[in-house]
């Protein structure tokens, strides 16, 4: 017999088995409840370290330049106490503000005045949310939608004009200038994706000169009666009718614009997990040519990709307008969200509640930001600065262990 | 954690001087920032003077986009400000909302008249009027008969100071029967030339280039900080052609080198003003919200001196200048703009 | 690890490949009837007068005077006749040369320009117009070839303006301290290079997405200097703000070529690294061991990788350069164009480069030449403005961007990246 | 060159890919490595290239222990590889892919490419090649492609050459043509290690043989031993290697193609005036060499073409121009033959892959959304009816192995209600297993009436799945012949030559 058995039996995995150990999927899994359940993983560690590390890189930018440290150095080997309490003054006390501002004020007197600052910072974190979940819904169907500037511009003006201007009726007029920001959003986001879907494209350049286009056409209609308010000649809208602004709730600082946005993170959600559409522009995303093949239309994808984006991102546009700066705006009203969202929807991976809980960071840190700077003299971009090394470090967690000399979790990849 | 006391002395960059004074005056800038050259850093230097004069601490906050004029404003009030400074139009929303709510506190509302409420002042300001004169100025000083404006971006502040220069050169050609030439604005139509923000400085050289090559000696760049791009441009041309500045008097506060390129400044006295509005709240503790118009004749608005280029005027320019300011006081003179501010 | 899972800027999915095919011409028959209504059926009474000179010529050209309607008609002709050459051409299944739509892009300019000026007081000073377009289009330039190597060697580089502000910054600062131009250039590519670093040491090592690190980087850097400038740069602008300014240098014979002398060769040593740039580039990616190897890592790491090239190497290292190079663009702002630093003093150049980079399909030349086309209409816009335009300032200011879709959707169309742009290289 | 691995053990977490395997191959000698898919011997070529770390054990070129850092190493000491996935760069010529990191230059790092092209001319002519140095890789067809990975490999005077799966997407000329150059290799004294999945290439020309099973070697084998014993002891047990087919019972005439032509994007026909006819519940094979149009037709069948002339028919209805939505509803189940590019998304789980192609209603979307139970449910009955081996519905299809991938595009086509079905190279890379699995699913829907079109460049397939068999070139089909045409006959028809020709 030409054939010679060895004789050993293999000791290898049985072939059925999966080598890799993953974490089971549970695609059905509702939301909120994976949030809990990534964060209370191994993962959870290094989200609060990376945040650590960012703070402390913050405090050195706060210190070296604080005029109090920078006094106290100068005689730093004579008394080197000063300096290190200096500097303890400076960053204790803008982060201190930082956390007083932004969540919980404990000097404040009971615990509705003690969660104010919290309650604002929803304010800041609404528009965030919405447009990074337009951003997000992007980036699962393979779209890189840098437009958000525009079409927050474009969706608010909308939103605003119809809020000022059309005089409908009580909560209709709310629900139609909504409707309307949403529209605008979705129209301005829908020319990238008909383009690209069209001729191919590229949606980031289109999306990129989209955002310079509408800041120019806002700009121009400001200065026509088309938006400006009557009677006056600055590039101000009319203020929001009352009618069309978002209801403060139980007269705290939170508008309507929050449940709003908490049901637009369900609706993504469920969009992107639950949904047939969702499931093609994912397949879109991961793999167009697999998914066309299996008879979806990629060019109608793109194109609603899009639309959806601008959908979500006009909300925000919608809510600067109608929850935000409702005495009338001006071409700034989009206040950078459409770059922050991209970063929102980074840090939040993409998926809804992701998107959510990173909206809620940064309107933590934007609010916290003001007091900070009120109180300690600390310049807003600290702010920024903070925020961006909070995406890169959580995004990387490699370096965060290796900072902090963690072991390397087991079965990591060689 | 315990914070420290809102009212610490931890804040703000300032003066350094012990406090004698418990008042606060208080300043917040629009997105140009308090490093403008223009009319946040003039409101700055008057609260700070302000609060030097009244050997009390300040409070400066700067907004980076429109969402935080609100946040920023309430935050100052948290920090028990006695009076709120805004800087310019864009805070006119987030001021009336604040000031319906902060009784106590005072507010000053630069660049706008629109509130209507007890404690805010209006401070606003005739820039056309001095505007008027730089135009005039420009035309006369002009040797190619061709002078130019632009702006940053078409916002009233700086579109009224481009319809004065240009009534300021059409009153000199009336004048002097000549045909000096303006680029860059035109106030029928209310069109002309714009970067399109205030920190394209290559681009506000290659603007003001194309003017210089179009023949303009005289250029009124009306956007902040971007007056250093013109001024390089002028520089590298190789022409002879000079700058007016805006706002403040820039032969002073510049230091790009741009100063030997000053011909004359179109004076915006925010720091004045501001000084006098924060002073007044605070020594009289009477505040009274009757709006503060800054004109030729309060000296509000102004031309700088021509410093460098004194000497080198054509003659009788001053003469006429004083001619003039004093026809457009007693109201002989129309300056009118569609930017300005009516009541 | 990645959020984005997909292939984003970098690789663009293309089920086909170029598909240019009768597009092309189309564009080309329609450009041509929009010409030919406007500038013959619309004609405006008069002439049109280019200037040809520069005050400072060697020899004083004449003004150039257009009758509006004879121009147009020209220009129609030229037009029709770049069509009919496309048809052929394509009929024939033969390549579009380069300058097919060249030709056509100038003398469609050339009757617009014409047609718009005509009648109208002032004349149009040719050089100043180009070399306005150029001086706009040298930081796009710039950090164009950073993103055309970056983005070659696999690395997506949304990251470009930072690196474009960081020079900007550094450059400034280095120099006012040093009242050294050099050195300041030296720090202004150094800044640019670690702001590539990061974007490098993210991707690379810790392979996170490329693009995030590119968005991020861009608001780190912006926050970073504007803090650094409202409370390190203003309060000592003389010692840290005030840097030297480089000089035109006309270089001999070439700057007295007409028109186009001047504003090619009365430059700065910056717009002179530029072109140097621009051509080491081209010839290095295309004709050289160092581009061959970089663009095989853009292309197909695993082949690099199985034939002894370190691909995370290669890419680090030239994702490094790409940051050098964009850091000059930066330093052109601060030390050649306008002495001093100011806040967000890039206003967005970054991004247009990056959309220069795709516009130009990943090629350094025409990504130069996009560059220049950006350039050229917001110049164009301006000098229409001053020479008198019934269009309201703010469309003139919307034309480059306008310019740029209406040039990426009709003329461009799918573009195909470097294959593994955006992927980070997992061995095995 | 003499190579020796001794005890070489390669982990991947908690997997050991390799263990403890011993492999000696002389100067020489073609040694040929058997195993099924996953049995480790692409690992084990990848430690020996350089590209893995070994864990244990140690590498011996000549007797001399090596020590490879990365593959540029490997390559200096000799080591050459064609690998399965071929590793050339797509948009360069032939001559920049061989000289590739290792470059000649001229003056100012400038490439030599001449010096490039006479090497490649050089060895071409040795081995008689026809190879264009200026050709872009992206433009040849598989097989020129795979003769490059060959030059590259020589042009550094590799004395080990491994060649990892090199037939699976070869014709049989090009197989046996490379057979041709492996056997020149190893006269002229180059050790070759040789990994297929085919048995009859394994006895024609290995000299020893080597079968891996579960990361072991578990026996050696003489070139003399037949397929099922190579196979049994390849699996482990015993497996069918011929189809078990009954005749086709063929009905009407269900799918007609009439006069296809099929245009690329410069207006060239690729499929150039087909005409063919697919009865119900026959399996009409379409053989040929790759790129002879077959993609393309099959492509246009399912509206992925975006120029198509003429008429295509199933069940006296019009396909032509129909969007693939409306031709996957008319009843038509599709394998395409890139199943990781076109088949499946390697992010989605084994379940969303399922229902890839069901995404817009019943049974498993109702009124826009997911009924994930359903889903959950179907999947689990595919899984286990087509027995893929994964943890479970939720495991990401791109950790599957290419034979249980292929399955899941199986068990999703072969689950709807089909009127046609059409699988290009259905067992491309699967080894004997899987193909045994395939190829039953594949008889199983002809056996129940559908007609079944099976586009293959593997001529054992087409010859055992076949009915009746096309054969394309150059975008038309030369012939139709019966099942047992002859393989010598269908050879040349892949060639171009008429079968009545050929018959003659
Ligand atoms: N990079 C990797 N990471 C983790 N596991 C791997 C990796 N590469 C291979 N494996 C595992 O190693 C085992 C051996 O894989 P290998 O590719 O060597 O098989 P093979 O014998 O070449 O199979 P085939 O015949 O299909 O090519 C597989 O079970 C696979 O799970
Ligand atoms: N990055 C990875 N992580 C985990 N497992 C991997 C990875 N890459 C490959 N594998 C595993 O390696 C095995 C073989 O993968 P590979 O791509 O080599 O397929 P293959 O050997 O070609 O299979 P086949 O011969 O069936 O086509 C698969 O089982 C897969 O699970
Ligand atoms: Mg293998
Ligand atoms: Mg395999």
């Amino acid at each position: 017999m030409p054939v010679a058995e060895t004789g050993r039996e293999p000791q290898g995995l049985e072939p059925g088995q999966d080598p890799q150990q993953q974490r089971p999927e549970r695609p059905a899994e509702h939301g909120a409840r994976r949030v809990l359940r990534e964060i209370l993983s191994g993962s959870a560690l290094l989200s609060v370290l990376a945040v650590v590390v960012s703070l402390v890189i913050g405090a050195i930018l706060i210190a070296v330049t604080n005029p109090a440290v920078i006094q106290a150095s100068g005689y730093f080997f004579a008394r080197p106490g000063d300096t290190v309490s200096a500097v303890l003054n400076a960053v204790g006390g803008a982060y201190g503000s930082l956390f007083r501002g932004g969540l919980i004020d404990f000097s404040a007197v009971g615990f509705w005045a003690g969660i104010q600052p919290l309650l604002r910072s929803l304010g800041f974190a609404t528009p965030l949310i919405a447009a990074g979940l337009g951003i997000a819904i992007g980036f699962r169907a393979g779209l890189f939608n840098i437009g958000g500037q525009g079409q927050i511009l474009i969706g608010g003006a909308v939103a605003g004009w119809i809020g000022f201007s059309l005089p409908l009726p009580g909560p209709l007029h709310l629900i139609a200038a909504l409707v309307g920001g949403l529209l605008g959003g979705a129209l301005w986001a829908a020319i990238p994706g008909v383009l690209k879907a069209r001729t191919g494209a590229h949606e980031v350049i289109v999306t990129i000169m989209l955002n310079y286009i509408a800041f120019y056409l806002l700009d121009y209609f400001l200065n026509t009666p088309v938006l400006q308010a009557p009677g006056s000649n600055t590039p101000v809208s009319a203020p929001t009718a009352p009618d069309a602004v978002l209801p403060q709730l139980f007269g705290s600082p939170v508008n309507l614009g929050f449940p709003l946005v908490v049901l637009l993170v369900l609706a993504a959600a469920y969009l992107l997990d639950r949904s047939s559409l969702g499931f093609k522009l994912r397949a879109v995303g991961e793999n167009a040519s697999a998914a066309r093949t299996a008879g979806i239309d990629v060019k109608r994808m793109t194109i609603a990709a899009m639309v959806i984006s601008g959908v979500f991102v006009g909300f925000a546009g919608a809510y600067q307008v109608l929850g935000q700066t409702t005495s009338g705006f001006s071409t700034a009203f989009d206040a950078g969200i459409g770059f922050n969202a991209i970063t929102v929807a980074l840090l939040g991976r993409s998926k809804p509640w992701g998107v959510f809980w990173a909206g809620l960071l940064f309107g933590v840190f934007q609010n916290g930001g003001y007091t900070m700077q009120a109180a300690n003299a600390v310049d807003l971009n600290v702010v920024s600065v903070v925020q961006s090394l909070i995406v890169l470090f959580i995004a990387a967690p490699p370096l965060v262990r290796a900072i902090f000399r963690l072991p390397a979790p087991k079965g990591a990849r060689a | 954690g315990t914070a420290p006391s809102a009212t610490s002395s931890s804040g703000a960059a300032s003066s350094g001087a012990a406090a004698s004074s418990s008042y606060l005056p208080c300043i917040v800038s629009d997105q140009g920032g308090f490093d403008d050259r223009s009319f946040n850093q003039l409101g700055l230097e008057g609260v700070k003077a302000a609060a030097s004069d009244l050997g009390s601490q300040f409070k400066s906050v700067q907004s980076a986009t429109a969402n935080d004029y609100a946040s920023n404003i309430d935050n100052l009030v948290a920090q028990k400000c006695n009076i709120v400074v805004a800087s310019g139009f864009l805070l006119v929303n987030a001021v009336k909302a604040s000031a319906q709510k902060s009784t106590s506190t005072d507010f000053a509302m630069i660049d706008d008249n629109s509130i209507d409420l007890p404690n805010v002042k209006n401070v606003v300001f005739n820039t056309n009027e001095a505007a008027f004169l730089g135009g005039y100025a420009a035309a006369a000083y002009s040797k190619t008969g061709t002078v130019a404006t632009w702006g940053g971006i078409a916002i009233p502040p700086v579109t009224i100071y481009m319809d004065g220069v240009a009534k300021g050169v059409a009153y000199y050609n009336k004048q002097k029967g000549k045909n000096v030439k303006l680029l860059g604005w035109n106030a029928d139509s209310q069109k002309g030339t714009f970067v399109g923000n205030f920190n394209d400085q290559n681009k506000a050289k290659t603007f003001t280039t194309n003017f210089l090559n179009q023949g303009a000696d005289v250029i009124i760049p009306v956007a902040g900080s971007l007056y250093q791009g013109a001024g390089a441009a002028i520089k590298s041309s190789g022409k002879t052609a000079v700058l007016e500045g805006v706002d403040a008097d820039v032969y002073n506060t510049d230091t790009s080198g741009a100063k030997d390129l000053i011909l004359v400044s179109i004076l915006k006295n925010i720091s004045t003003a501001a000084k006098d509005v924060v002073e007044q709240s605070a020594k009289e503790k009477t505040f009274d919200n009757k709006q503060y118009v800054g004109d030729l004749k309060n000296g509000g608005v102004g031309l700088s001196s021509f410093h460098d280029y004194e000497s080198k005027l054509p003659s009788g320019l001053s003469a006429d200048l004083d001619t003039i300011k004093a026809g457009i006081i007693d109201g002989s003179i129309d300056v009118s703009s569609k930017a300005a501010f009516t009541n | 690890m990645t959020t984005l899972e997909t292939s984003t800027t970098g690789a663009v999915v293309g089920a086909a490949g170029p598909r240019r095919s009768w597009r092309v011409v189309w564009i080309y028959g329609v450009l041509t009837a929009i010409a030919l209504v406007v500038l013959v059926g619309f004609a405006r009474p008069g002439v049109a007068r280019f200037g040809l000179a520069t005050g400072s010529d060697f020899v004083q050209l004449p003004e150039v005077v257009l009758p509006g309607l004879a121009t147009g008609i020209v220009v129609a002709l030229v037009a029709i006749a770049c069509t009919v050459a496309a048809v052929l051409l394509r009929r024939r299944d033969r390549h579009q040369p380069l300058w097919l739509p060249v030709v056509f892009a100038v003398a469609l300019v050339v009757g617009l320009l014409t047609w718009a000026t005509t009648g109208a007081g002032q004349s149009v000073p040719l050089p100043g117009l180009l070399g306005g377009s150029l001086a706009l289009a040298v930081p796009l330039i710039f950090g164009a070839l950073g993103g055309v190597i970056s983005e070659r060697v696999g690395v997506v580089n949304v990251a470009i303006e930072g690196q474009l502000l960081a020079g900007a910054f550094t450059g400034a600062v280095v120099a006012s301290l040093t009242r050294s131009l050099i050195v300041g250039l030296v720090a202004a590519m150094v800044a640019g290079m670690l702001v590539s670093f990061v974007l490098a040491a993210f991707a690379i090592k810790y392979l996170v997405d490329q693009v995030i690190v590119g968005v991020v980087l861009n608001v780190l850097v912006l926050g970073l200097t504007n803090f650094l400038y409202t409370l390190v740069l203003v309060p000592a602008s003389a010692t840290l703000n005030s840097p030297p300014q480089f000089s035109p240098i006309a270089i001999p014979v070439l700057s007295a070529i007409p028109v186009l002398g001047p504003v090619l060769f009365r430059q700065t040593v910056i717009v002179y690294l530029m072109y140097l740039g621009v051509v080491a580039v081209t010839i290095g990616l295309f004709r050289t061991k160092w581009g061959l190897r970089l663009r095989a890592v853009g292309e197909h790491p695993q082949a690099a990788d199985t034939v002894g090239i370190s691909v995370g190497g290669t890419r680090f290292w030239n994702v490094s350069l790409a940051g050098a190079i964009a850091g000059l663009g930066g330093a052109y702002l601060t030390l050649a164009s306008v002495p001093s630093f100011t806040r967000d003093v890039t206003s967005g150049a970054g991004f247009i480069a990056l959309a220069a980079v795709i516009f130009g399909q990943w090629n350094p030349v025409k990504a130069t030449l996009a560059a220049l086309l950006f350039g050229f209409a917001s110049n164009l816009q301006n000098v229409l403005g001053i020479v008198g335009s019934p269009v309201p300032p703010d469309f003139l200011l919307m034309l480059p961007y306008v310019v740029t879709i209406f040039a990426v959707a009709g003329l461009v169309g799918q573009v195909r990246g470097p294959a593994a742009a955006g992927r980070p290289y997992i061995k095995g | 060159m003499k190579l020796e691995l001794r005890g070489i053990t390669k982990r991947f977490g908690a997997l050991t890919a390799n263990d403890h395997i011993d492999l000696v191959v002389t100067p020489g000698e073609i040694h040929c490595l058997l195993g099924e898919n996953g049995a480790g011997k692409s690992t084990l070529m990848n430690v020996l290239y350089g590209l893995y770390q070994a864990d244990e054990g140690e590498i011996l070129l000549d007797d001399e222990v090596q020590h490879f850092s990365g593959p540029g190493d490997a390559m200096r000491a000799g080591i050459g590889m064609v690998h399965q996935h071929f590793m050339l760069v797509p948009v360069f010529t032939v001559a920049e892919n061989v000289m590739l990191g290792h470059e000649s230059t001229k003056a100012g790092g400038r490439l030599d490419l001449d010096a490039a092209r006479a090497r490649v001319r050089e060895i071409s002519d040795r081995f008689g090649f026809d190879v264009d140095p200026d050709a872009r890789i992206e433009d040849l067809p598989v097989g020129v492609q795979q003769r490059v990975e060959i030059i590259k490999a020589l042009s550094r005077n590799a004395g080990v050459l491994v060649f990892d799966e090199p037939t699976a997407v070869l014709t049989p000329q090009e197989t046996d043509e490379l057979i041709g150059i492996m056997k020149q290799l190893r006269d002229s004294g180059t050790a070759i290690v040789f990994i297929t999945h085919k048995l009859r290439e394994v006895r024609e020309v290995a000299d020893r043989i080597t079968v891996i099973r579960l990361g072991q070697v578990v026996g050696e084998a003489e070139p003399t031993a037949s397929n099922a014993e190579l196979a049994s002891l390849m699996v482990g047990r015993a497996v069918e290697l011929t189809v078990d087919k009954t005749p086709a019972r063929p009905g009407a005439d269900a799918l007609v193609l009439d006069d296809v032509h099929v245009y690329d994007l410069n207006g060239v026909p690729v499929v150039d005036g087909v005409s063919l006819t697919v009865r119900a519940g026959e399996i009409l094979a379409i053989a040929g060499v790759q790129g002879n149009g077959q993609t393309e037709l099959t492509e246009a069948i399912f509206g992925l073409q975006p120029q198509v002339t003429g008429r295509i028919v199933l069940d006296g209805e019009e396909l032509t121009g129909r969007t693939v939505r409306q031709v996957l509803d008319a009843g038509a189940g599709f394998v395409p033959e890139d199943r990781q590019h076109d088949g499946l998304v390697p992010e989605f789980t084994i379940a969303e892959n399922l229902m890839l192609d069901r995404a817009d209603g019943e049974p498993f979307v109702r009124l826009g959304a997911l009924r994930l139970k359903d889903l959950a449910a179907f999947a689990q009955e595919r899984l286990r009816r087509f027995d893929i081996r994964a943890q479970g519905i939720g495991t990401r299809v791109g950790r599957l192995s290419g034979g249980n991938q292929q399955k899941v595009v199986l068990a999703r086509e072969l689950s709807r209600e089909l009127r046609l079905f059409v699988a290009a190279q259905p067992t491309r890379g699967l080894d004997v297993g899987s193909i045994e699995f395939v190829h039953e699913q594949i008889v199983a829907t002809r056996d129940a009436g559908v007609p079944v079109i099976v586009v293959s460049t593997e001529l054992d397939e087409v010859v055992a799945l076949a009915d009746r068999i096309a054969v394309m070139y150059r975008g038309r089909v030369v012939g139709v012949v019966p099942a047992d045409t002859p393989r010598d006959v269908l050879g040349l028809m892949m060639a171009g030559e008429a079968p009545q020709a050929v018959a003659a």
